[in-house]
């Protein structure tokens, strides 16, 4: 399952999920989230603004995740990212897998994070005391 | 009819998010697609001109010199920084 | 820091509590949950017991937790085993490791994860149908 | 005295979680205690002959020919199966 959301998630309320539709048959499962950091490249950040592409954010977020169940033997996974404003701290994206063997939970939930970032339209636009920049690829 | 779309740093460069153009004479590929729109003035050249620049067709990236056709949804944006 | 106990947890209280000390410094937090299952081997399990040796536990608990923040940079980490009687779908044990990046934050997680898993005294025995039976290292 | 500890199956084919005895005179090391608990009768010597058996001293996994000192806790197990 995929999201695009303003609203915060509850990443306990996102694994109790996948572990009660689970009913014993996954043994592990793995979940990344992803947070803003107060600093970027040894500057403060006070703010940082989520851009997307409606419609194809979509469309690459189900792509990474039936890329992954296809790789990987899963028993459920999830991705759920923010747009939007945010602040330090707050969660910005949740990708999470449950497998029977935990190395494929763990290959799956990592392959996601990482084409996630490459491959979805997403920018992040940087607060700092001294005004807005975005944030340049690889550097957060 | 075609849709053009412009994110982030590229929206606020050429100050425009989206716009509908009939797509012009002679135009069949992406290559004349971005020479046709920098040619509207100094601003649109040099910033379609950046090679780190991705272009999505109809909401999937395509290679530098893809085919437009009329109805296509043409996007154009900087890396992604998401997750 | 480390725990062992026979009450269920709650993974989304703990990766909050991980989430509120960490206070924009981390960007990405890693867990891992392991879940009973209802087959191994073939057979349908009803129950599961886990024993281990109280004190010698504790201590691998915390070496592990140590060489992970040794090898990898992270803001926080945290590793909770349960002891008893357990049936499918409980949770048995989550890992979790809070870093600035997440290539850290996966490699500390799973290398906690992995090293419990062969050094810490924890001894599962199942319940089947026809009876109890240890389980084998490596089955499970 | 030495604290002796059995885990999981071993406990259960031994019959005995712990004890606690003097220790032997002439012990000094593992092979040399564990002979010793294996001269009880056949179920010892067949229980602890198991060459998978992990060996702690202390608390801690030490090597087959570790030395045994009075006042340890020296516990046997089988390969461990948590997480």
């Amino acid at each position: 399952m995929i999201r695009v959301q303003t609203e915060d998630f509850d990443p306990g309320v996102e694994l109790e999920r996948l572990r009660s539709r689970n009913k014993g048959q996954a043994g592990a499962m793995v979940s990344f989230t992803g947070l803003v950091r107060d600093m970027n490249e040894g500057d403060t950040v006070t703010q940082m603004t989520l851009e997307h592409y409606p419609g194809m954010t979509e469309k690459a977020l189900e792509k990474i995740e039936q890329e992954a169940n296809e790789r990987w033997e899963l028993t459920a996974s999830l991705i759920i990212h923010r747009v939007g404003p945010l602040t330090p701290n707050d969660n910005i994206v949740f990708v999470a897998a449950a497998s029977r063997h935990r190395k494929q939970a763990f290959l799956a939930c990592e392959f996601m994070i990482d084409t996630l970032k490459t491959n979805a339209p997403f920018w992040k636009k940087e607060s700092l005391p001294g005004g807005t920049r975005w944030v340049e690829p690889g550097t957060d | 009819m075609i849709q053009l779309r412009y994110f982030a740093s590229l929206r606020e460069s050429l100050g425009i998010g989206d716009e509908q153009i009939d797509l012009p004479d002679g135009i069949h590929d992406l290559p004349g697609l971005t020479r046709w729109l920098q040619d509207r003035n100094e601003t649109w050249a040099n910033t379609l001109a950046d090679s780190r620049l991705h272009v999505a067709i109809n909401q999937e990236i395509v290679k530098p010199d893809a085919t437009v056709t009329d109805g296509d949804e043409v996007a154009w944006f900087p890396p992604v920084t998401g997750g």
